[in-house]
C-alpha cells in the first residue's frame, strides 16, 4: 500500500508576527512510521497540530484520506493524539480514560467494554483498568496515553514527544513496543522527536525539520549518510567538519584541500570551481593508524596527536589534534584479536578515510 | 456538530445576557446620570453637563483619595504579612485538617459583619475587654485608648479582609512544587534567601491576586472607619455615600463612581503591563 | 445539581405564591416596632404585617425617589423629610375623619412648620438634641450653651453625632440663625465656626451612641434625649442639658406615600397605631418620647415623668422644629462636611 | 531541632490568626448572656436574650429569607460564573475583553452604586421588589468572585488535557461536562462558599432592593441597630454559629469515616 493517508500541500503558519512553518509539503503513506526530527523550536509540534487539527494553516493545504481537511475540527478527522504530558484526565480511571473517546462517538456499552479491555491488554494493562492515572508509572500512563488514542481506531496516530519524560531504560523499552506495536496495528504513525537515534532507529521515514521548513524528507539511511544540508548533516549523528574550497573540476572528480593536502573525490552535486564547500566525515568512518602500522605514508593521511581517550565498551572514541590545530574524532570498533587498540594521550596518529565516504556539501555560514 | 453550537450560542448568551443587564446596563445607567443634571424636585434630569465632573477637579477630592489610598496600603500590608505565612502554613498540613481549617476559616463571616464589628469594639473600647485584661495582668496601668483611633480601623479592615488575601495565597501554595524548596535548601539557601527569592517569585500570581481582593474594598468599605475609627476620616466609599444619600445629588455621586472605576482600572492595566503573561493569566484580571 | 436547583426554586414559588393581597407594607425605623405589636395589630384586625426597616431618613428618601409609587403603604419620616416630601408631592393627604384616635394626640404637635397646609403626617416620636455631659469626669463643669463647647479644654473630648444637619444646627444656632436656614453665606459662616470646633471633637457616631456613651468611651457632647434615657438607666453619672441658646426638635411621624396601594389598610395601621396602649408599648420599646398624650399617661412613672424625655413647656419653648432645607445649602452642607472631616 | 521549631513558628501563627478570627465571635457568645441591653460592659448573667430571640419570629422568618436567597443565589450564581468562566477559558470569542472588563467592573463598583442602579434598572423593568429582585442583585455580585476562582483553577491545568478531549471526539458539552467541569469542583465549591457568604452578609445592596414581602436578616439587623447591636442579636447569632460548627464538624466526621 502506498496510499497516502496525509498530505500537506504548501503549508505555512504564522503567529503574530512570527512565522513558525514556510511552505511545508509532505505525505504520510499508509501504514508507515514517519518521524518529524529537529531541534526544539523548529516548529514540529505545531506541524503535528495542523494534522491534527488543533491549529489552523495560514496557507496551504492539509489533506487527510483524499479530503481536505483545513476548517475541520479536531474530533472529526480520525486522528488521534498521544501529548507529550500524555494528558490522562486525572478524574478518570484508566478503563474511563481509554473509553472516553468511545462514549464521545456513542459506541454500544458491551462494545465499548470488548474495545478498551483489547486495548489495555494490548499495552499490558488490563490489570490496572481501575486505577487513577496519578497511581500509574511513568511508562504505565504512557501506555494508557497510547491505549487511548488507538483504541478509536485512527486513520493515524500522531504522537508528539511521547517518551521525552522516560527513563533511559523504559524509553529503549517504549520504542520497541511502539514500533511493534505499530506494525501490529498496521496504522501510519506520525511521530515528533528530537532525539536522532530514536528517529533512525524507528522510523521509516524521517522528515527533518530546521527553522520552520523541511530540510529533507528520507529513510533513515537516506539521511545519515546522504544529508543534503550542513544542518542535516549536524544534526544526525556526529560529524567532522571541513571547511574548503573546490580548486578544480574534472569530469566528475572535484579537487579540494583538506588540512593542506589535495584530495580527489567524486562530484555528486555538480560543484564547480572556486566554490566554497564543507567536506562532512563521520567518526565512525574515520580510522586512526599508529605510525607502525603504517608502511608507507600516503597523501589521504592526517598526522595528529591524540587528546582524549574515551572508552565506550563497544567503541572507543578519539579526539586527534591535526597539524592544523583542527580536532577530529575518530570512532574505533573493539576487536578483540587486534591488541593495538591501546591508545594513550599525546600518542602520535595518523587518521584518514576511504575516499567515497565522505560528504560534500554547498558552504553554509 | 449542530447540537454543539447550540450549547456553545446558549452558554454565551446566559453570560452575556446577565452580565450585559446587570453589570452593563448598570454601568451606562451609573455614566449617563453622570453627564445629566439635577434639580430639588427630580433627582435626575435629562440636561447634558459636565459640571459634575468640575466637582472633582477640587484639592479636598485628592486629599479623600490620599487618605483612602494610605489607608488601603496599610491593611492590605498587613493582610499580607499575616495572611501570607498563614497561608503557607495551612497549605503544609495534613490533607484531612486542610479543608477543615479552610472552612473555619469562612465560618466567622457567617454572622453578620455589624454584629462581630460590634464585638471588636467591645474588645477595644476604654473599658473593653483587651483593657481589662492587660490593666488585671499588671501590663499597664492606665487604660489605652484604642477604639476611635486609626489602630482600631485597621484592625477591623484586616479583621475583614483577612480571608480576601488568604484564600488566593493558599491556593497558589497547594500548586506549588515542593522540590523547587528542597532543590533551593539543597543548594544551601537560608531560610531567608528561600523565601526572598524562590517562594516570592513563585507566589506573585497569589499575590497579586490577594492584594487587589483586599485593596479595591477596603477603598470603599466606609462602615468600619466609621464605627470603629470614630468617623473622624472620610474614604470614598463616604463620598459616594453621601453625595447620593445626603445631598441627593446622584449625578455627581455616579461622576465619582465613574472615577473610582477608572482609577482602578488604571491601576489594574499598570499591574497589567508590569507581569508576565503566565502570571496574569492566573489571577484572570 | 439541576434538580437541587428545582427544588429551591419550587421552595421559593410556594413560599411566595403564598403570599395574601390583606396586607400593609410598612417601611420604618426597625427598633421602634416590636413584634407584639405587629402581632397584636394582625390579630386584631386580620391584616398581614410586612415591615421592613431603614437606618437612616435618607435611605428611605433614596428608595421611595427610586422606585417610584405603591410598593409601601405607611412610612416613617421624620419631620425634615416630611415637609421634603410635601414639597415634592410624595404624600398623601391624610384624612384624620378615618383616624378615631387622632384625639390622641397632642394638640402642640399638630399642624407644625413643617406640614403647614392640610396633613399629611401623623406626628409620633420627637426627641431634641442637647449636651451630655458625665460628673465623674467634669464635676464641676459649667456648661449651658452650645458655645461652651468651643472652650479650648475640651480638645479631643467631645463626641458629634455623625450627622451634618445636626452639627450645622449648633453652629447655626451660635451665629443667631435658625438651624433651618437655607442661606449659602450663613452656612458658609457656620462652616468657619465647625472648623473651629473640630479639634475638640475626639469622634462622630449616630449607630452606638447609647454604649459609646454609657461605657464612658465619651464623657461630653452632644445627644438625642430618647438616647440619654438609655444610657443614663445604667450609667448614673450622667447628665442631660437642654442649651439655652436654642436646640433643635425632631419628630417621627408617620405618613402614607404617594400611590400607596393598600390605603385603608394603612389607615387601619396609623389608626391602631394611635392607640393609648400601642403607643404606650411603643414608647417603651425605645425611651422615646410620644406625642400620644393617652399612650403617655399609661407610662410607668420614671419615663412619664422624666424631666430628659418630656421638658417643661418653658424649655421647649427654646425648641425648634427641624425642617427641609434647599438642595443647594444640602450641597454645602456635604461639601463643608467632607472638608471638615479632612481637617 | 530546626523542623521542631519551624513547627512550633507554624503552629504558633496557625493559632494565633484563628485565635483572632474568633475571639470577637466568643465575645458576641459571652455578650448574648450579658445583662444590659445597651451597654458593651459585663453587666451579669442572664438568659433572657434567648427568651426574646425565641419569641421573636419576625427575625426567625428573616433568617429563613436570608439562608434560603443566599443558597439560590450562590447555587445560580456558581451555574453562570463557572460557564463565564469555562467560556472565557475555552473560547476566543468576540467581546471577551469586553467579558473581562463588565467581570472587573461587577468587583470595583462600590456597594451603594451597584443597589442604586440596580433599583433603578429594576424600576424600569417594573420589577417587583422582593425576593426575585433580591435574587438578581445577589446573584449579580457574586458572579465575579466564581468566574475569579474557576477560571484561575483552569488556567491551572495542563491545556493539552482539554485537547485530548477534543481530539477523542469530545463535543464541547462533553468537554464541559467530564472534563471541565469535575476537575474546576474545588474551584466551584470555593467560589459557593464565597458567594454564599457574601450573600448573607450584604446589607448595602440588598438594601435598595429589597422589598417590603421580603426582609432578610442582615437587614433586619442593621435597621434595628439604630441605637447599637441588640443582646438579642447576639443570641441569634451565637445560635447560627453553634449550628454551624456543630454541621461542619458533623459533615467533616462522616467524610472522613468514608474515606
Amino acid at each position: 500500500m502506498t496510499e497516502n493517508i496525509v498530505e500537506i500541500k504548501h503549508a505555512s503558519k504564522s503567529f503574530a508576527d512570527q512565522q513558525v512553518l514556510r511552505n511545508i509539503s509532505l505525505t504520510v503513506k499508509a501504514g508507515e512510521f514517519l518521524t518529524l526530527l529537529g531541534p526544539s523550536g523548529c516548529g514540529k509540534t505545531t506541524l503535528l497540530r495542523l494534522i491534527s487539527g488543533f491549529e489552523q494553516p495560514t496557507s496551504g493545504q492539509i489533506i487527510i484520506n483524499g479530503k481536505d481537511m483545513v476548517n475541520t475540527p479536531p474530533s472529526l478527522r480520525h486522528v488521534n493524539t498521544v501529548f507529550q504530558s500524555y494528558a490522562l484526565f486525572p478524574h478518570m480511571t484508566v478503563y474511563q480514560n481509554v473509553a472516553f473517546g468511545l462514549q464521545c462517538r456513542g459506541v454500544a456499552k458491551e462494545q465499548i467494554q470488548e474495545k478498551v479491555m483489547a486495548a489495555l491488554a494490548m499495552v499490558k494493562l488490563d490489570k490496572f483498568s481501575q486505577r487513577k492515572p496519578k497511581q500509574l508509572s511513568g511508562g504505565q500512563q504512557q501506555r494508557v496515553a497510547i491505549a487511548r488514542a488507538v483504541v478509536n481506531e485512527p486513520l493515524v496516530l500522531l504522537l508528539d514527544e511521547p517518551l521525552s519524560s522516560l527513563d533511559y531504560r523504559l524509553r529503549k523499552a517504549m520504542q520497541l513496543e511502539l514500533k511493534q506495536l505499530q506494525r501490529n496495528l498496521g496504522i501510519a504513525f506520525v511521530f515528533v522527536t528530537h532525539d536522532q537515534e530514536e528517529a533512525l532507529s524507528m522510523s521509516d521515514r524521517v522528515v527533518i525539520l530546521d527553522e520552520g521548513h523541511v530540510e529533507q524528507i528520507g529513510t533513515p539511511r537516506e539521511v545519515y549518510e546522504e544529508p543534503v544540508s550542513l544542518a542535516v548533516a549536524k544534526f544526525i549523528g556526529e560529524t567532522n567538519i571541513f571547511d574548503t574550497e573546490v580548486l578544480a573540476v574534472k569530469d566528475n572528480k572535484i579537487t579540494v584541500t583538506v588540512e593542506q593536502e589535495q584530495h580527489e573525490y567524486t562530484n555528486k552535486r555538480g560543484f564547480v570551481a572556486g566554490q566554497k564547500v564543507h567536506v562532512v566525515v563521520r567518526p565512525e568512518d574515520v580510522r586512526a593508524w599508529d605510525k607502525v602500522d603504517v608502511p608507507g605514508v600516503t597523501g589521504a593521511m592526517l598526522p595528529g596527536v591524540v587528546e582524549e581517550v574515551i572508552y565506550k565498551g563497544t567503541t572507543v572514541d578519539l579526539m586527534v589534534r591535526l597539524a592544523s590545530g583542527k580536532v577530529v574524532a575518530t570512532t574505533e570498533f573493539f576487536d578483540e584479536d587486534d591488541p593495538k587498540l591501546e591508545y594513550s594521550i599525546g600518542e602520535k596518529v595518523w587518521v584518514e578515510w576511504t575516499p567515497g565516504w565522505e560528504v560534500i556539501l554547498p558552504y553554509e555560514v | 456538530m449542530k447540537y454543539d453550537s447550540h450549547f456553545r450560542y446558549f452558554s454565551l448568551t446566559l453570560i452575556w445576557a446577565w452580565l450585559g443587564i446587570f453589570a452593563l446596563l448598570a454601568f451606562l445607567l451609573v455614566l449617563g446620570v453622570s453627564f445629566l443634571d439635577h434639580t430639588q424636585a427630580h433627582i435626575v434630569i435629562p440636561r447634558l453637563t459636565f459640571t459634575n465632573y468640575q466637582f472633582l477637579f477640587q484639592p479636598m477630592l485628592l486629599k479623600i483619595f490620599g487618605k483612602s489610598f494610605s489607608i488601603a496600603a496599610t491593611v492590605t500590608f498587613f493582610c499580607l504579612i499575616i495572611g501570607y505565612p498563614f497561608a503557607y502554613f495551612l497549605s503544609q498540613l495534613d490533607r484531612h485538617y486542610k479543608s477543615l481549617l479552610m472552612l473555619f476559616l469562612i465560618i466567622p463571616f457567617w454572622t453578620s459583619s455589624l454584629v462581630r464589628s460590634y464585638a471588636i469594639m467591645a474588645i477595644l473600647k476604654t473599658k473593653g475587654l483587651l483593657n481589662l485584661l492587660l490593666l488585671t495582668l499588671g501590663i499597664i496601668h492606665q487604660p489605652m485608648q484604642l477604639l476611635f483611633t486609626n489602630v482600631a480601623v485597621i484592625i477591623g479592615l484586616v479583621y475583614n479582609l483577612l480571608p480576601f488575601m488568604v484564600l488566593p495565597l493558599y491556593a497558589n501554595f497547594e500548586r506549588l512544587d515542593r522540590r523547587l524548596l528542597e532543590a533551593a535548601e539543597d543548594l544551601g539557601a537560608g531560610r531567608f534567601i528561600k523565601v526572598y527569592k524562590i517562594l516570592l517569585p513563585l507566589t506573585k500570581p497569589g499575590i497579586y491576586a490577594g492584594v487587589m481582593m483586599v485593596f479595591l474594598p477596603s477603598m470603599t468599605l466606609f462602615y468600619i472607619p466609621d464605627l470603629l475609627g470614630g468617623a473622624r476620616s472620610l474614604l470614598l466609599g463616604n463620598l459616594i455615600e453621601n453625595q447620593f444619600l445626603f445631598a441627593n445629588n446622584w449625578p455627581v455621586g455616579s461622576a465619582v463612581s465613574v472615577i473610582l472605576t477608572a482609577v482602578m482600572g488604571g491601576m489594574l492595566f499598570i499591574y497589567w503591563r508590569a507581569t508576565q503573561r503566565h502570571e496574569r493569566q492566573q489571577v484572570l484580571l | 445539581m439541576i434538580r437541587l436547583i428545582l427544588c429551591l426554586f419550587l421552595v421559593c414559588w410556594s413560599g411566595l405564591s403564598l403570599a395574601e393581597d390583606n396586607v400593609v407594607n410598612v417601611y420604618g425605623w426597625s427598633s421602634d416596632m416590636s413584634n407584639e405589636i405587629i402581632q397584636a395589630f394582625e390579630k386584631e384586625t386580620g391584616i398581614k404585617v410586612n415591615h421592613s426597616g431603614y437606618s437612616s431618613n435618607e435611605e428611605l428618601y433614596a428608595k421611595l425617589r427610586a422606585i417610584g409609587p405603591g410598593s409601601y403603604d405607611v412610612i416613617e419620616p421624620s419631620s425634615y423629610y416630611v415637609s421634603r416630601m410635601i414639597a415634592q408631592n410624595m404624600l398623601e393627604p391624610i384624612d384624620v375623619t378615618k383616624l378615631k384616635n387622632y384625639k390622641n394626640i397632642d394638640p402642640e404637635f399638630l399642624h407644625p412648620s413643617y406640614d403647614p397646609k392640610g396633613v399629611h403626617a401623623i406626628p409620633y416620636f420627637w426627641g431634641v438634641t442637647g449636651i451630655f455631659v458625665n460628673r465623674k469626669y467634669y464635676p464641676d463643669l459649667k456648661i449651658t450653651r452650645w458655645t461652651d463647647l468651643w472652650q479650648p479644654q475640651y480638645k479631643n473630648q467631645l463626641f458629634m453625632l455623625d450627622d451634618p444637619r445636626e452639627l450645622f444646627s449648633i453652629a447655626l444656632i451660635t451665629l443667631g440663625y435658625s438651624p433651618n436656614d437655607s442661606n449659602r453665606e450663613h452656612i458658609k459662616q457656620a462652616y468657619e465656626r465647625l472648623r473651629l470646633l473640630s479639634a475638640n471633637i475626639k469622634l462622630y457616631n449616630s449607630s452606638a451612641v447609647v454604649s459609646i456613651v454609657g461605657d464612658e468611651d465619651a464623657t461630653l457632647g452632644i445627644m438625642w434625649n430618647g438616647n440619654f434615657y438609655s444610657a443614663a438607666a445604667y450609667n448614673k453619672n450622667l447628665e442631660f442639658i437642654f442649651p439655652e441658646d436654642g436646640f433643635v426638635i425632631w419628630v417621627d411621624n408617620f405618613a402614607i406615600p404617594k400611590g400607596a396601594e393598600h390605603k385603608e389598610n394603612a389607615y387601619k395601621f396609623i389608626d391602631f397605631l394611635l392607640k393609648a396602649e400601642t403607643a404606650k408599648a411603643m414608647s417603651l420599646n425605645n425611651s422615646e418620647a410620644i406625642t400620644n398624650t393617652a399612650g403617655r399617661k399609661l407610662l410607668p412613672p420614671e419615663l412619664r415623668d422624666s424631666k430628659v424625655i418630656y421638658p417643661s413647656d418653658e424649655i421647649l419653648k427654646r425648641g425648634i422644629y427641624q425642617e427641609d432645607i434647599n438642595d443647594a445649602a444640602l450641597a454645602d452642607y456635604a461639601n463643608y462636611w467632607e472638608k471638615l472631616k479632612l481637617q | 531541632m530546626k523542623k521542631n521549631s519551624s513547627n512550633i513558628t507554624r503552629y504558633t501563627w496557625l493559632t494565633a490568626v484563628y485565635a483572632f478570627l474568633y475571639i470577637p465571635i466568643f465575645v458576641v457568645v459571652f455578650y448574648s448572656f450579658n445583662n444590659t441591653q445597651f451597654s458593651l460592659v459585663w453587666h451579669g448573667m442572664t438568659l433572657n436574650w434567648y427568651q426574646d430571640l425565641w419569641r421573636d419570629t419576625n427575625l426567625w422568618v428573616a433568617l429563613f429569607h436570608s439562608l434560603l436567597l443566599a443558597l439560590c443565589a450562590s447555587t445560580i450564581a456558581v451555574v453562570i460564573g463557572s460557564f463565564a468562566a469555562m467560556n472565557l477559558y475555552w473560547y476566543r470569542f468576540r467581546g471577551r475583553h469586553l467579558l473581562y472588563g463588565l467581570v472587573f467592573i461587577l468587583i470595583v463598583t462600590p456597594d451603594i452604586v451597584l443597589g442604586i442602579s440596580l433599583l433603578i434598572l429594576f424600576s424600569l423593568m417594573h420589577l417587583d421588589l422582593g425576593f426575585w429582585s433580591l435574587l438578581l442583585a445577589h446573584i449579580t455580585f457574586c458572579i465575579p468572585f466564581v468566574v475569579i476562582t474557576v477560571y484561575s483553577r483552569l488556567v491551572d491545568f495542563d491545556s493539552h488535557l482539554f485537547e485530548a478531549a477534543r481530539d477523542l471526539g469530545a463535543s464541547e458539552i462533553t468537554i464541559f461536562r467530564r472534563i471541565m467541569l469535575p476537575l474546576a469542583l474545588p474551584a466551584i465549591i470555593v467560589g459557593l462558599l464565597l458567594s454564599f457568604t457574601l450573600s448573607l452578609d450584604d446589607v448595602v445592596i440588598s438594601y435598595f432592593v429589597a422589598g417590603p414581602g421580603y426582609e432578610i436578616l442582615p437587614l433586619k439587623i442593621f435597621s434595628m441597630a439604630r441605637l447599637g447591636v441588640r443582646p438579642e442579636l447576639n443570641a441569634l447569632c451565637t445560635v447560627i454559629f453553634v449550628i454551624t460548627v456543630l454541621l461542619v464538624l458533623l459533615s467533616h466526621m462522616t467524610l472522613r469515616k468514608k474515606t
